[in-house]
């Protein structure tokens, strides 16, 4: 028992694993953007695709050595950050112009 | 070593350290409260045992045995969970700090005296201390008061704006040091003793004064202590919590103090080197090898721990603008600045 | 160990993921997003950048999500209510999405000569990162600190934009 | 001097004077705009001069004549035809350089007193420095095709001056009359171009020059061709028959526009083009011809309208014509630097007559009509002097300046064979009726009472009465220098470029016969004058009622305006009414618009389903795209991957 239980440690993880890890998670963005009813929510799904993205970065990154895929990532912060400061504010002028966060009823084009 | 024993020995250190970690919170409580009572001229806690030691005991003693009480219209998950975030956070944190030397190692380099030695033990701190704002934000969210609301809107904005301030006061450090790694940034403030401390030998001392600003801010304490502002809001984000969960708060409170002071420690007045560097040269006995580092280390806390103490038995608390205002329009300037003079400094060097 | 590890906390990720989907109050969502975050920087530490690992507590779980819950509590988001929504997010969507997994696990099932993650590989140090990040790649670096300056100045100008409109006075 | 002259300054000065008066002018003081517009033809003056120093013999001379100045990168390079941007000096366009700067810089003088109390004098100024350079770049140019720009830059700027009073609806009418007229003119210069191209492959008159003297067997057929359609152009700026009838509306600009635009410079751009192409109308017999009798044609024509006319400045305009006619005559009769010489002489006093007439007009308080005018001569003695001096010398009295040139080209077409004899008797009869038609104005002008009462006429400032002064000098002594044989002195300069004309290296006793014979008809003209004019008297209406006929003929101008608006005007505008409200209006816009709004509201049709406004459902689109766009990008991949389980390209490069 403490044999295998000792190989179970050694055990190593493909890489392909990390790749489908972040598939997944960017499809589960993905179908939160689909059925997410709150304008934050769907907000949220963006974000979450967008780490899913980074996961498949770094585990690039790691398969060839190169620091370019990590620094991939973290551009991809910066510009992540950014991006929910405009977002949100966004959101907040929508909300007081329409008083609602329901992604179904903000359907006029216009603020 | 085996992964069994390693598992083992690093238990062995977290539970030790996580008691030691307790006590010196409860025991930071009493010292508090003493040399307030000092400052305002009266004795402070001394009916409990000699000089109310034994005070904090019967304080948790007191905390766990109270009724613990739920409001009935609180949002129930995050209610619990908040407190268990923030003194979570404020413990964690405590795990990548060198308190020893390193010198004294057990079988396999493996180090006594710090429980993780990790390449950015540094960032790993500011990371936790950013994960602590969910324990204080969500507290007064989901304690559905508006008391809580507000003081918890106020500490978390408090908590990200000095943030800012906080790392960039650190980035002077780290360009000196060359490195995140919290053992070797105390190495490299050499064995000269106080002269090569970065707080005077490396000219940080800009820098360490952003630092005690933005780390009195970050641990809400006087005279930035307003998210507890009894006169506006009662208690603050604590307000609806009783019992061991208020205990949680407080706790948390202290051990953020402990640890800011621990940072401040290693990271401006040497770590564990003694003051006097190589001039007093170290007996050959191992026992002492080990234990005066960890004196000197505990020493200089201590002291921080002190003039955290006297700032907050003496200045009076700040309005909330005049927080804001001096978190970003003097502080992160300030500490912009430093970095400038540093780097060049470094450059020209 | 490494597989331990990953085994644990892709778990959380997904779970995460899914608690994110299922929960209907924004707040939960956003807890659940912080999950994932944080335990994506776990990963990316058994990857061995340590780097991103901070980067990802600090900036996502410590910075972007303590704005999304900011949000959350200043507009007081409730549950969300049930509207009808679109026929062609469900008719459309879920097919285009499960046609997305399917290509894309292909792919990555058959794709050969991809390594394995070990706990003894090496790590990627802050210092290489920064040497490439602050030489080769300096411009892009200096851009996107204007970039973000930009944000800034733009969500400033969203929120003032509405005190304007409630209070046409000032 | 190194060999360059720097003569890309001579344009570029006023055109720098252009841009600064035309993009500033608005904002800088009038003392300023003036400074500018003054100093900048001065400047190209004074390289003139420096230039002239090596021709002259003075200073040192020229590495060689002509002397080229070409940008070294070329203006236009498509396969064989190759064109750049060289600027040629030789004796003939020194000439003309000097009248230009000159007259222009005595004129500009002239300018500022007399467009003192305009508002938008900037304007006027910058216009005037741009005719400068579009001028001289016409002067200096190497080919053809840079001697266009100019061609068209001077129409451009003309039509600009003319109608710079834009207000007056009959100066905006005319502004676009002198454009429209030259157009047909260029028509032909870019015909005449082309055929220059199709058969010598090159615009550069040089390079033409030395292929036909490379095979002189050449002549007649296409050259003469060629020659008509650059002569059509000459018509057309040069104001000859039958595209005339530009020159005398364009009499609306101001004054001293006329003097310079219409009078001095650009109305002789077409002789200086024929002297400048003179070796093709050399070979062509037929096309010399036709422009010598053209011109003999123009010159009688203008003459007998210009008895007539009581607008003052249309007299002088019709005058202008008819000189023009002159110097098309010396050229029809290949007596180019006679032609040269005239155009100089006539420059100076023509630009005088127009400079004494604004001045007139001037002091009569822009009072244009001759029978309001009268007994000016106390009230504004200089300019009656200098005016008196113009006259004389336009009348070929004798050794004034016009009595030299004139006298060249008479005699050059009594001694030209073939219709040579009726050329000089035409030209004999045009010079009398000159001279009649010039003391008509001098006497109505000048003498007998002040006809108008509102009128109080007074000298002009000295800023107009110094050109004055000094173009009268000029028109008194300037037929000196073409005094002798072969045009003396002027013609042994030019010869190097224009030839000597053995027609021109006659008896003198001849010549003196001619001379003496032109100073006659001269002399009748004024008589008659005196007799009609001197002192108000019926004879000249009773002779005008008794010959009812041919004085209405003359009176409207033999009706040309009226038969062109019959023949060409009223067509052209009715068939363009017509094209403009059917084919394009009806047709082609609202065709096209019907179209494309079906178009438009088709596809909205089918599009507005899709743009819902709802976020989720664009999502929904959005993953179906990447989706779609994944499958496209690894299908075959895909594929493979699942019939033979071979490595994914990708990956596997290493």
């Amino acid at each position: 028992m403490n044999s295998n239980y000792a190989q179970l440690l050694q055990q190593d993880v493909p890489l392909t694993w990390y790749l489908l890890l972040s598939a997944v998670l960017f499809c589960l963005g993905i179908v939160g953007f689909l059925i997410k009813r709150n304008l934050i929510t769907v907000f949220m799904s963006i974000e979450l695709m967008l780490n899913a993205v980074n996961l498949s970065f770094v585990t690039f990154a790691h398969q060839w050595h190169a620091v370019k895929g990590q620094i991939f990532v973290f551009f991809v912060m910066m510009v992540a950050a950014a991006e929910a400061a405009v977002g949100l504010a966004i959101i907040i002028a929508v909300f007081r112009a329409r008083a609602t966060l329901a992604v179904d009823r903000i359907d006029l084009m216009k603020l | 070593m085996t992964i069994l024993q390693f598992f083992l020995w690093s238990l062995l250190k977290v539970i030790v350290v996580t008691v030691v970690m307790l006590m010196s919170v409860a025991y930071t409580v009493l010292l508090e409260r003493k040399l307030v009572g000092r400052i305002q001229n009266r004795w402070g806690p001394s009916r409990v045992g000699p000089f109310g030691l034994l005070q904090p005991l019967v304080d948790g003693a007191k905390l766990f045995l109270k009724e613990d009480l739920v409001p009935s219209a609180v949002y129930r998950p995050l209610y619990l969970i908040s407190p268990i975030i923030a003194l979570g956070c404020a413990l964690i944190s405590i795990a990548v700090v060198p308190f020893g030397s390193p010198d004294v190692t057990g079988p396999g380099g493996f180090h006594f005296f710090q429980i993780s030695d990790i390449n950015i033990g540094l960032l790993f701190i500011l990371g936790i201390t950013s994960i602590g704002v969910y324990g204080i934000a969500l507290s007064g969210w989901s304690s559905n008061n508006k008391y809580s609301l507000f003081g918890s809107l106020r500490s978390s904005a408090q908590l990200i704006s000095y943030e800012l301030a906080l790392g960039l006061s650190l980035v002077g450090v780290v360009l000196r040091a060359g490195s995140l790694n919290l053992r070797e940034i105390v190495e490299s403030q050499g064995n000269h003793g106080l002269v090569s401390w970065n707080l005077f030998g490396g000219f940080q001392f800009v820098a360490f004064f952003i630092y005690l600003m933005a780390a009195y801010a970050e641990t809400n304490r006087s005279p930035f202590d307003l998210p507890e502002a009894e006169s506006e809001l009662t208690a603050g984000y604590h307000t609806e919590y009783s019992s061991m969960k208020f205990a949680m708060f407080f706790m948390a409170e202290y051990a953020n103090m402990i640890t800011v002071g621990c940072v401040a420690t290693l990271l401006f007045l040497g770590g564990w080197t003694s003051p006097f560097g190589s001039l007093i040269p170290l007996p050959q006995n191992i026992l002492v090898q080990a234990l005066l580092p960890i004196f000197w280390f505990v020493f200089k806390v201590f002291t921080f721990l002190f003039l955290y103490v006297w700032v907050r038995g003496t200045l009076p608390r700040f309005r909330y603008d005049q927080l804001m205002n001096f978190g970003w329009c003097y502080l992160m300037p300030l500490a912009i600045l430093n970095i400038v003079a540093t780097s060049l400094w470094l450059a020209y060097k | 160990m490494h597989l331990i590890l990953f085994i644990v906390f892709a778990g959380f990720c997904l779970a995460g993921a899914v608690n994110l989907l299922v929960q209907t109050h924004p707040i939960n969502s956003a807890l659940s997003l912080i999950v994932v975050m944080t335990s994506l920087a776990v990963l990316y530490l058994l990857l061995g950048a340590e780097f991103l690992a901070a980067a990802q507590v600090i900036v996502y779980a410590g910075a972007i999500m303590v704005l999304f819950t900011f949000v959350v509590m200043l507009l007081n988001a409730g549950r969300e209510e049930r509207t009808l929504g679109s026929r062609a997010a469900l008719v459309v969507g879920f097919p285009a999405v499960v046609a997305l997994l399917a290509v894309a696990a292909t792919v990555i099932l058959h794709t050969q000569g991809l390594g394995t993650a070990a706990m003894r590989d090496g790590i990627t140090s802050t210092q290489e990162l920064s040497a490439v990040l602050f030489t080769k790649l300096l411009l892009p670096f200096e851009v996107t600190s204007v970039l973000i300056l930009i944000a800034i100045l733009g969500s400033v100008a969203l929120a003032r934009s509405g005190e304007g409109e409630r209070t046409p006075g000032e | 001097m190194n060999g360059s002259l720097h003569l890309w300054l001579i344009p570029l000065l006023p055109f720098a004077g252009f841009l600064l008066n035309g993009i500033l002018g608005r904002k800088l003081p009038k003392a300023l705009v003036t400074a500018i517009a003054l100093l900048m033809p001065l400047g190209s003056f004074a390289i003139v001069l420096s230039a002239s120093r090596g021709f002259l013999g003075i200073g040192p001379p020229l590495a060689s004549v002509p002397h080229i100045e070409s940008l070294d990168y070329p203006w236009i390079n498509a396969g064989l035809f190759h064109v750049d941007f060289s600027f040629v000096l030789d004796q003939l366009s020194l000439v003309m350089l000097l009248i230009i700067t000159g007259v222009g810089l005595l004129i500009h003088i002239y300018s500022v007193g007399y467009m003192e109390h305009e508002d938008g004098s900037w304007r006027y100024f910058a216009y005037l420095n741009l005719f400068l350079f579009f001028m001289t770049v016409l002067v200096l140019a190497g080919n053809a095709l840079l001697m266009f720009v100019g061609w068209e830059g001077v129409g451009l700027a003309s039509y600009l001056l003319i109608g710079f009073w834009f207000q007056k609806t009959s100066a905006a009418d005319a502004g676009k009359k002198a454009f429209v007229v030259n157009r047909i003119g260029d028509f032909g210069f870019l015909i005449g171009m082309f055929l220059l191209l199709a058969n010598f492959g090159t615009l550069t008159f040089s390079d033409i020059a030395a292929t036909l003297s490379a095979n002189p067997a050449w002549t007649g057929g296409v050259l003469t061709a060629t020659a008509l359609c650059l002569f059509v152009g000459a018509t057309g700026k040069s104001a000859q028959l039958p595209l005339y009838v530009w020159l005398p509306d364009a009499m609306e600009g101001p004054t001293p526009v006329s003097a310079l635009i219409h009078a001095a410079t650009m109305v002789t751009a077409g002789v200086y083009m024929i002297a400048r192409t003179h070796f093709l109308f050399d070979r062509s017999p037929y096309a010399l011809g036709v422009v010598a009798i053209i011109g003999a044609a123009t010159a009688l024509f203008a003459a007998t309208i210009g008895l007539v006319q009581t607008d003052i400045k249309r007299v002088l305009a019709y005058s202008t014509v008819s000189q023009l006619g002159y110097m098309f005559l010396g050229c029809g009769v290949a007596a180019y630097s006679a032609a040269i010489f005239h155009l100089m002489t006539h420059s100076f006093f023509k630009a005088l007559l127009f400079l004494a007439a604004g001045s007139v007009i001037h002091g009569m308080g822009g009072e244009q009509d001759m029978r309001k005018m009268g007994g000016l001569r106390e009230r504004m003695p200089v300019t009656y002097w200098t005016m008196t001096a113009a006259v004389l010398a336009i009348a070929g009295f004798p050794f004034f300046s016009a009595f030299f040139s004139k006298d060249a080209i008479l005699y050059a077409a009594f001694v030209s064979g073939g219709i040579g004899k009726v050329l000089w008797f035409v030209g004999l009869v045009t010079a009398a009726l000159t001279s009649f038609y010039m003391f008509r104005l001098w006497y109505l002008t000048f003498w007998g009472e002040l006809r108008s009462h509102e009128a109080h006429p007074h000298e002009s400032p000295w800023s107009m009465t110094g050109p004055l002064a000094i173009l009268a000098v000029l028109s008194v002594v300037g037929g000196w220098i073409g005094f002798g044989g072969n045009l003396g002195p002027f013609g042994r300069f030019l010869a190097p470029t224009l030839g000597v004309h053995n027609t021109e290296a006659g008896a003198a006793g001849l010549e003196w016969g001619m001379s003496a014979l032109a100073v006659l008809a001269g002399a009748i003209g004024w008589y008659v004058a005196h007799r009609f004019y001197s002192q108000p008297s019926e004879s000249a209406t009773k002779l005008a009622t008794s010959f009812a006929g041919p004085y209405n003929l003359l009176v409207h101008k033999y009706y040309v305006d009226e038969i062109y608006s019959f023949l060409f005007v009223k067509p052209v505008l009715a068939l363009s009414r017509f094209f403009l409200e059917w084919v394009v209006d009806v047709a082609i816009l609202g065709g096209l618009a019907w179209l494309l709004g079906g178009i438009a509201m088709l596809c909205g049709a089918i599009l507005q389903r899709w743009q819902s406004g709802n976020l989720r459902s664009y999502a929904a689109w959005l993953a179906l795209g990447a989706a779609a766009l994944l499958l496209f990008v690894l299908l075959p991949w895909t594929l493979l991957l699942a019939g033979i389980g071979i490595h994914v390209g990708m990956v596997t490069h290493q």
